[in-house]
């Protein structure tokens, strides 16, 4: 990838500078020209999360009974939303982190709502393992603190290391994301019209001032955040990865699943960010800043990790064989021969066969075509989660225990209310706070400007 | 063995495992039982489901119960009672009735409320064993669904205004000498029962005594009339049988002396019986039962052809003349002949109760002939008093009834509306009849019928005495004064007889005081302590076969009447949970799996394989069974076994006025029975509706998938095979990356012997009455959320035609090497010094990861507050065992309760346990003794004896999970002479190894 | 009272220029740009910077810690047989010990970040400049403090108004 | 530009953060010291008749057992029957009005019902007799009874409180006829003599008393 790519497209007859960058993204906050689109879905979205509150509501007055699991099969929809979110957040850490390691520039147009969606999605994850406990209201027993019961957590399972995982990774993300809005949230605080804003985006700019030093300091902590941020976010679906294969049930005990769910979540991950991106650039008229460049950068990499996600299905299936274990072999058989044998079809289809249409430079410079695709990997990965899930837990060893799992209504609605929450603290975000890096953007266009020699 | 299950192995275990056939669907096209429909599992939906949970207990002080802050109340004693220390529980030998018979008990009982039921072991019918009825029985006593008060015409009424009316009716027939005046009792074996009976007759002289039971033995004592002139009961010694036959004779759980029987016949099963003392079951039968389970050669035939085959046997040993066509092969018969012949004076031929009396008549005549009488088979004076023909009896009172001769009657604990025979259409009969009295638990459908319904007390409730299937006789005491108004039957015929005064336990006394009259304080007092009237077990009295019994055997047997070649016939079951139906309300029985099928909640035509696919019938499917003009709708069910032209039909369900649990499940089987075909019918004709019924199946796959599961060898496999071919090889649980924690003083371990092991179920409800286990109800064992921590899985194995049921029960194993524990995240599920996998409910947070990394799905997890709170059954509750809460994982810890318990006492007094020390609750119960549990720690100790078997291995060995609970492996004794073609068919069916195909058919 | 003179550059070439030009007369010179300008904290003089060691320090702290206590925990504290494992399984301590040693490197490098930074400081002298709002948009300033011993207000002016800046204005304290 | 902020509003500001974080930390520390084992004694529980176990103990010189009959042979120390009450109060006080509840229940009439003072959870199963038979005496968890005049739990029979005494039980082992003297104090070696008793009466490895299955079932 060439480091210049992506670089920005102004309009006929201008030129951007900081000026116009910092006018045109500090506008969406503070004088907000808002579309009807975002009204519209601002009233869906919190119609939703309503929903949600409902379930999580019921849920805890009522038990987890009023979802499908049961046994053999006791982890299912919760689970399966869990490891689809923590895979959608590593998307955001990557780009913002990853990219930044790697001088890659255009990130700077696109880092910013990714490290939101990552925060947003990762909240929504962290949400899962605590509502599908029997007792959520004793959650905080996996945490090590000295109780009177002198009881520690028991360091060997990997749901602890989970709460570790997670827990640094939303405070590093939001972090990671609040110290690049520090800048910005000083250009918001100087060019906030009314006392109200000044006072808020004031208060959250910490008094910043671009002094020098403060510059200096600034620019280290940042880059050491990302190269923190970088190996987290590979430790963090790992740990999540063994959750699995840390049991001996067949169809989670495998080797392959750190390498797999790490690729898997950046698959699903950058679907979520193009799913994200074409709609929002159209709605706020971003696309001289996200251009067509961005999302086709996006697309092949979803092409890249889509190929090796692919290419773990075939390890899997032929571990099974080669393995030569009688409940590996079953276990395979059943789930592409099972009851749940649509599933993991769908998941093939999704996955594996679809997105191969991006090979095509035509349909990665479309976004319409990338909004499209980025909706099936997204179905394709939830559904992977839970063909591993319940499809591996719901035969096992002792046929006499082998059970079906059918979802319920209230499975559902978690699902569907997690998605609206999510959107509805996305819009939120973007109504508060500047969805672009305006003081990076600033640095870019400065430094293209004096490549093309145009400077004054 | 097991080599991982991966190598193709020639072993003996190997072989054993290829001959399991895969799932029903592959074999015989038979869709896996239930893949649920999704039901809604939203709470309210369920109220009723809930509402019908009082077997689950209630939670006093839950896992939630951490009471500081509200004040708990303790109430002294105004004086305390002598014989109990507080928070001591105190054993009371009683007798509980089974089939009208008794079976010795100890009442387990906690600060005067009876909580537990163990079997007294110095009582014949029980020798300390008990079936799931007598576990059961306390659920029944904390029932808040039993008749609380007296009732006159639907309202409720007192003892006196009873007492009245009574006094009324005699006024107004003063001098009639109880003309009109009938009495309809059950079984009655009780002496003092029967001597007040007596005096109600003697004051009465024209009033009559009549008796209905719908689970009699009519057929048993009529053919003992027929063959010795006179009724009297036969006692079977299986204990001293080497060869047995059963023609549709299930004396393992269809029989008021099963207990017993299954006790004396495991003493010749156990996997490390000596191979000259093993016993050979042939059984031939016409419904899947557990005698056939248990049976060596187990031929399906059809009940009407029951009688040709004892007859064909009895000709081909030339113990009868008696000349009816042939069906049993004849290989068959010459290996049986042989067998018999070899073992003259050591072996049985047994009937069921369900067959006419000429085949138990031939039975009697094959015994003679093969000297079994006095050995194997004793002749007792019959336990019942008066064993009069109870359908001949209750036949007469519908026509006295009809005939508008009677004024007044009065049924003792009988349910003759809800089980008469259809055609004597008792219910309208007795609508003619001025003055009815019913006296039962329940307000059940004769009591809606009635103008006065008596409650009675229950067995636990009151004093009497009750003789056993071989006539001992056991004195009952109570565990509590009765909880509501209930009146014992004592009580009631003493008013008939004009006595109002005296109660219950006067009554009774003074009966015995009558009796015993030199010793009588002394007698009570040691029957009451012993639980047995000890010298009272009768003599064996010899009796000859009539003279002219060829003439008598040649006219009662049929002459097998020729049937269209598809005629289909109908065989009415006693329910093996709820028998008769009287157990309707009782959701332990309700909850728990029936052996076979595995079916709860609800009753089944269960039809063989073959029939549902010539009607293209599958599972839940509804059936209209039409048979003599007579029609009802029922579900389906397939089940390998079952005889290609027989329906199989349980009795006990369809109930109306049986209390919340029982009311509306299953169908009324009674409305298909008569009297003149009581227990199978043939000329049934039978169409699909279309419609289908949802039933809860505990067990959704049959098969083992060709997995190491249930390992079984023939005898001479047994023999020949060594610890790593048949049993889990030493070297596999040497190796270790860990160093072995240490251990304390004891290391508790059990042993469960898959040989003896009849698949009764005894152990589950005994540990779900010890354990507060919550009943969860029908819809919420169909999401797969049952909770018992003991379950019997059941796989089939050889020719679907006569799939052969394998039981296996499965407690926790109790892992060295827990799966379960190192993924729980709060130190809920750990492992003590003691070597127990204890489960921690105050502190589990309900991860549910330990139930997924269970490899045996032992773990049971409250999706909902299970244990809800239905006022009285709380003080079922064992106070030792804490009441989950929702949300929390429990499962088996081997009564970790009574360990700890018994580990104080000894502390306290400064010793060791020794072994048999702690008993845990299934072992404790199961008729089988297939269950020894102990401490290796202790080098003599019985399970240590077991484990040292080659025959013993742990489940799924291979993942190295050292399960302290083994299994010894299932021993079969085949005929030689048949053993080779029963080989050949299962080979037949002997999958691919490792590659199979797991679809249940309704996935395809 | 002067807090300090601020000259107004429109580009950050003019700003470097200057700041090395006050750096050859001034101390106490400090420039502010909307976005970190290269070789600018250079110009200034600033050798050092503590951020990296900051960070080092708390990913140590974090990591150690989090090991230590789970290794007291589960050994010492309370010992429990969990599926027959042993008790100091360090194997199972890494994964906690990584997370907690980025996180305590994170947190280190951001506070120590804005603790260097002397942030939050809501109220500050600079901001009294006029048009220094333009600081956080396109315009790049250069300060001389009054508290510079070479300081003047009428001199210091004078030398600013020879770099050529969009204009020079005084910061009031 | 102007200060968009005034210097007394940023300093009130920092000072205000500061003042809360620490507060936040200060309640953290008071809870968990004020959760430790031996917590500040709870005041007295209302009782139906103001038992004194002062009076009956020191005064009287009764012995635990009298009226405590279960506690060396069952997990339930026992709570005398109005009976037991009654051989004394049936001559002494026999017309006290604050023992009027008591006559009223032994008439037949409303039954007397004490407040629990130690109450443990449902799920926690605590055996008198075996702490008995092991030399732990009544006053080390029930504190001086005999300076009570009104009951009240000396112990927060927190878990840790358990703990402590079953990591560690050298501490307040005492020699068996010691057991019932609510008097008893450790003699100056205790260490010694603890761990000889421990000997003496087999008591179970500390990691066995620190089992789960020890106490909860």
């Amino acid at each position: 990838m060439a480091t210049d790519a992506g670089t920005l497209v102004p309009p006929p007859g201008e030129r951007y500078t900081g000026a116009i960058i910092t006018d045109k993204i500090a506008d969406l906050v503070l004088v907000r020209p808002m579309h009807a689109g975002y009204y519209v879905g601002f009233i869906v979205t919190a119609a939703f999360t309503l929903l949600f509150i409902v379930a999580i509501t019921y849920l805890f007055t009522t038990g987890v009974g009023i979802w499908g699991v049961a046994q053999p099969v006791a982890w299912a929809f919760a689970l399966t939303n869990f490891v689809w979110w923590v895979g959608i957040g590593h998307a955001g850490t990557f780009i913002s982190a990853f990219l930044l390691l790697l001088r890659q520039h255009w990130r700077t147009s696109v880092n910013r709502f990714a490290e939101a969606m990552t925060i947003f999605a990762v909240a929504m994850a962290g949400l899962m393992p605590i509502l599908h406990l029997g007792r959520p209201w004793f959650f905080y027993w996996l945490i090590p603190y000295p109780d009177v019961m002198n009881v520690w957590p028991q360091w060997r399972s990997p749901l602890v290391w989970d709460i570790f995982a997670i827990a640094t990774y939303i405070i590093v993300s939001i972090l990671f994301w609040y110290m690049g809005l520090i800048p910005d949230l000083a250009s918001l605080r100087d060019h906030a019209r009314t006392r109200g804003k000044q006072v808020a985006y004031g208060l959250a700019a910490l008094g910043w001032r671009g002094e020098a030093r403060q510059w200096h300091r600034f620019e280290t902590a940042y880059l050491l955040m990302g190269g923190l941020a970088t190996p987290l976010v590979i430790s963090v679906h790992t740990v999540v990865s063994l959750d699995f294969s840390f049991g001996l049930v067949p169809g989670w005990h495998s080797t392959i699943f750190p390498p797999y769910f790490v690729d898997g979540a950046l698959y699903s991950g950058f679907a979520m960010a193009l799913v994200l991106a074409v709609p929002m650039r159209k709605v706020f008229r971003l696309e001289d800043f996200i251009t067509r460049d961005h999302l086709a950068k996006m697309g092949t990499l979803m092409l890249v990790t889509g190929l090796i996600v692919a290419y773990s299905y075939m390890v899997e299936a032929f571990n099974a064989y080669y393995s030569t274990d009688l409940y590996e072999i079953a276990m395979m058989r059943n789930r592409y021969f099972g009851p749940y044998a649509p599933i993991s079809w769908s998941v093939i289809l999704c996955n594996v066969l679809i997105p191969q249409a991006l090979w095509s430079k035509r349909l990665r410079r479309n976004p319409l075509a990338l909004f499209v695709l980025g909706l099936v990997v997204l179905l394709g990965m939830w559904l992977e989660r839970f063909m591993i899930i319940v499809a591996s837990l719901e035969r096992d060893f002792l046929p006499s225990a082998w059970h079906m799992f059918y979802p319920t209504f209230w499975d559902l609605a978690t699902l569907a209310g997690s998605l609206g929450a999510f959107a509805f603290l996305f819009l939120m975000f973007l109504r508060f706070l500047p969805a672009i890096s305006m003081s990076e953007l600033r640095k870019d266009v400065r430094q293209e400007t004096i490549r093309a020699g145009t400077h004054t | 063995m097991p080599p991982p299950v991966t190598e193709a192995s020639g072993s003996l275990a190997m072989r054993a495992r290829q001959r399991f056939w895969r799932s029903l669907s592959e074999a015989e096209g038979i869709p896996d039982a239930t893949l649920p429909r999704p039901i809604d599992t939203r709470f309210a939906p369920n109220r009723r489901d809930f509402m019908k949970l009082m077997g689950a207990s209630i939670a006093l002080a839950g896992v939630s119960g951490c009471s500081h802050g509200s004040l708990e109340k303790i109430v002294p004693y105004r004086a305390g009672p002598a014989e109990q220390t507080y928070g001591k529980p105190v054993f009371y030998a009683s007798v509980l009735p089974r089939d009208g018979y008794g079976v010795g008990v100890l009442v387990e009982t906690n600060m005067g409320r009876p909580t537990k039921i163990e079997g007294n072991p110095s009582h014949p019918a029980s020798l300390g064993a008990t079936g799931v009825i007598e576990q059961a029985a306390v659920l029944e006593l904390w029932d808040p669904d039993r008749s609380q008060t007296v009732k006159h015409g639907g309202t409720i009424a007192t003892w006196n205004d009873f007492l009245a009316a009574l006094q009324a009716q005699f006024d107004a027939r003063a001098g009639t000498k109880g003309t009109g005046l009938r009495i309809l009792t059950e079984t009655i074996a009780s002496p003092s029962l029967h001597a007040q009976i007596q005096s109600v007759l003697e004051r009465f002289p024209r009033a009559k005594w009549h008796q209905w039971q719908p689970l009699n033995d009519d057929n048993l004592h009529d053919a003992a009339e027929m063959v010795y002139g006179r009724r009297l009961d036969t006692v079977c010694r299986f204990d001293r049988a080497r060869i047995v036959v059963a023609f549709d004779g299930d004396f393992l759980d269809d029989a008021p002396a099963s207990i017993r029987c299954a006790l004396d016949f495991a003493t010749r099963r156990h996997a490390h019986a000596a191979a000259d003392a093993r016993s050979r079951l042939y059984a031939f039968e016409c419904t899947p039962t557990l005698t056939g389970a248990a049976a060596d050669h187990r031929l399906p035939i059809q009940a009407a052809d029951v009688g040709a085959a004892i007859a064909q046997l009895a000709r081909a040993l030339g113990a009868t003349t008696v000349d009816v066509a042939n069906v049993l092969p004849d290989a068959w018969i010459a290996a049986i002949v042989a067998d018999l012949r070899a073992n003259r004076g050591a072996s049985i031929v047994v009937a069921g109760r369900r067959q006419p009396p000429h085949v138990h008549a031939l039975a009697h005549v094959v015994n003679a002939h093969l000297g079994n009488v006095g050995n194997t088979i004793v002749h007792v004076p019959p336990a019942a008093d008066d064993p009069t023909n109870q359908l001949a009896s209750l036949r007469d009172l519908v026509e006295a009834m009809n005939g508008g001769a009677i004024d007044a009657l009065l049924i003792l604990g009988a349910n003759p509306v809800y089980t008469a025979p259809a055609d004597l259409a008792f219910a309208s009969a007795l609508a003619k009849v001025p003055f009815k009295v019913h006296h039962g638990l329940y307000v059940d459908e004769t009591a809606d019928r009635c103008d006065w319904h008596v409650p009675a007390a229950h067995p636990l409730e009151c004093f009497g005495d009750l003789r056993a299937f071989d006539g001992t006789l056991a004195l009952q005491q109570p565990g509590i004064a009765p909880l509501y108004d209930g009146k014992s039957a004592h009580e009631l015929l003493a008013a008939l007889a004009g006595d109002t005064t005296r109660g219950n336990r006067e009554l009774v006394e003074a009966y015995w005081q009558r009796e015993r009259a030199s010793d009588f304080a002394a007698f009570n007092d040691r029957a009451l302590r012993e639980g047995i009237v000890d010298g009272s077990t009768p003599e064996p009295i010899n009796v000859a076969l009539r003279g002219d019994l060829a003439a008598v055997l040649a006219k009662a047997t049929p002459s097998q009447p020729p049937r269209a070649a598809d005629d289909i016939e109908i065989v009415f079951v006693a329910d093996p949970r709820i028998g008769d139906g009287r157990h309707a309300n009782n959701a332990w029985l309700q909850e728990l799996p029936k052996p076979l099928s595995q079916l709860a909640w609800d009753n089944a035509a269960l039809i063989a394989p073959a029939l549902a696919r010539r009607y293209g019938m599958e599972n839940e499917d509804i059936v209209e069974i039409r048979v003599g003009g007579r029609r009802i709708e029922v579900a389906a069910w397939l089940m390998p076994g079952v005889p290609e032209r027989s329906i199989t039909l349980a009795l006990g369900f369809g109930r109306t006025r049986a209390g919340h649990v029982g009311n509306g499940h299953g169908v009324d089987a009674y409305a298909i029975r008569t009297s003149d075909a009581p227990w199978f019918a043939g000329g049934v004709a039978i169409t699909r509706t279309g419609r289908k019924h949802a039933l809860a199946c505990a067990q959704t796959h049959h098969a083992m998938e060709g997995r190491d599961i249930v390992r079984t060898f023939t005898l001479g496999e047994a023999q020949a095979c060594t610890p790593d071919e048949c049993g889990t090889p030493r070297y596999r649980n040497e190796r270790t990356l860990y160093e072995t924690p240490p251990t304390g003083p004891y290391a508790w371990a059990m042993s469960i012997d898959l040989s003896s092991c009849i698949g009764c179920g005894a152990c589950t409800i005994a540990c779900q009455a010890e354990n507060n286990i919550p009943v969860v109800g029908k819809a919420e064992m169909r999401n797969g959320r049952e909770m018992h921590w003991i379950r019997v899985d059941r796989y089939y194995e050889g020719d679907i035609a006569d799939a052969r049921a394998l039981f296996q029960p499965v407690p926790c194993m109790q892992c060295e090497h827990a799966p379960c524990e190192v993924v729980c995240p709060v130190e809920a599920s750990v492992h003590d010094a003691q070597g127990i996998n204890v489960q921690v409910y105050n502190r589990c947070v309900g991860t549910r990861f330990c139930s997924n990394n269970c490899p045996y799905k032992v773990r049971r997890f409250n999706f909902f507050q299970y244990t809800d709170d239905v006022p009285g059954l709380d003080s079922q509750r064992n106070p030792e065992v804490t009441v989950r809460m929702r949300g929390v994982m429990e499962k088996c810890n081997y009564c970790l309760q009574r360990i700890t318990n018994a580990k104080i006492a000894a502390d306290v007094e400064g010793r060791r346990l020794r072994d048999g020390e702690v008993v845990t609750a299934c072992q404790a119960a199961c008729p089988a003794r297939a269950i020894v549990f102990g401490d290796l720690a202790d080098a003599q100790s019985e399970v240590n004896r077991r484990k040292s078997s080659p025959l013993d291995y742990a489940l799924l060995a291979e993942l190295n999970t050292r399960p302290r609970t083994t299994y010894l492996a299932r021993v079969t004794n085949p005929s030689p002479a048949l053993a080779q073609s029963t080989q050949q068919s299962r080979r037949r069916e002997a999958p691919p190894a490792g590659a199979v195909d797991t679809r249940p058919r309704a996935d395809r | 009272m002067l807090y300090a003179l601020l000259a107004e550059f429109a580009d950050p070439r003019a700003l470097l220029d200057a700041v090395r030009r006050c750096r050859e007369r001034y101390h106490d010179v400090d420039a502010y740009a909307p976005y970190a300008v290269d070789g600018l904290a250079e110009a200034l003089g600033v050798r050092k910077n503590r951020v990296p060691l900051v960070t080092l320090i708390g990913g140590l702290v974090g990591g150690a810690g989090i090991y230590f206590l789970q290794w007291y925990s589960a050994v010492v504290d309370y010992p429990i047989n969990s599926g027959g494992r042993p008790l100091d399984s360090w194997p199972v301590f890494i994964p906690p010990t990584f997370e907690i040693t980025i996180l305590g490197a994170a947190l280190a490098a951001f506070f120590g970040m804005l603790l260097l930074n002397g942030l939050p400081k809501l109220h500050h002298p600079i901001f009294n400049a006029p048009e220094f709002e333009l600081a956080s948009r396109n315009r790049f300033f250069v300060a001389i403090r009054a508290t510079d011993p070479e300081f003047d207000a009428v001199r210091t002016r004078a030398f600013l108004e020879g770099l050529a800046p969009i204009k020079v204005s005084e910061v009031p304290l | 530009m102007s200060q968009v902020f005034s210097p007394r509003f940023a300093l009130v500001l920092r000072i205000a953060t500061v003042f809360v974080l620490a507060g936040i930390v200060a309640a953290a520390v008071v809870y968990r010291v004020n959760a430790r084992g031996d917590a500040p004694q709870d005041d007295p529980i209302e009782q139906p008749i103001p038992f004194s176990h002062q009076h009956h103990v020191r005064d009287d010189g009764i012995d635990c057992r009298y009226c405590h009959t279960s506690v060396e042979t069952s997990a339930f120390a026992g709570i005398p029957p109005l009976a037991t009450c009654m051989t004394c109060h049936a001559e002494l006080f026999n017309d006290a009005p604050v023992l009027a509840p008591l006559r009223e229940a032994y008439a037949g009439g409303k039954a007397l019902e004490w407040n629990r003072v130690h109450d443990l959870p449902g799920f926690v199963y605590f055996d008198h007799s075996i702490h008995i038979a092991k030399g732990v005496g009544c006053s080390t968890c029930h504190g001086a009874i005999d300076r009570m005049p009104l009951t009240r739990r000396v112990a927060s029979l927190y878990m840790q409180w358990c703990l402590d005494c079953h990591r560690n039980p050298e501490a307040v082992l005492r020699p068996r006829d010691q057991v019932f003297n609510v008097e008893w104090q450790p003699p100056r070696d205790q260490k010694q003599r603890g761990a000889q008793l421990r000997q003496e009466y087999g008591l179970r490895s500390t990691r066995e008393l620190t089992d789960c299955s020890t106490c909860h079932r």
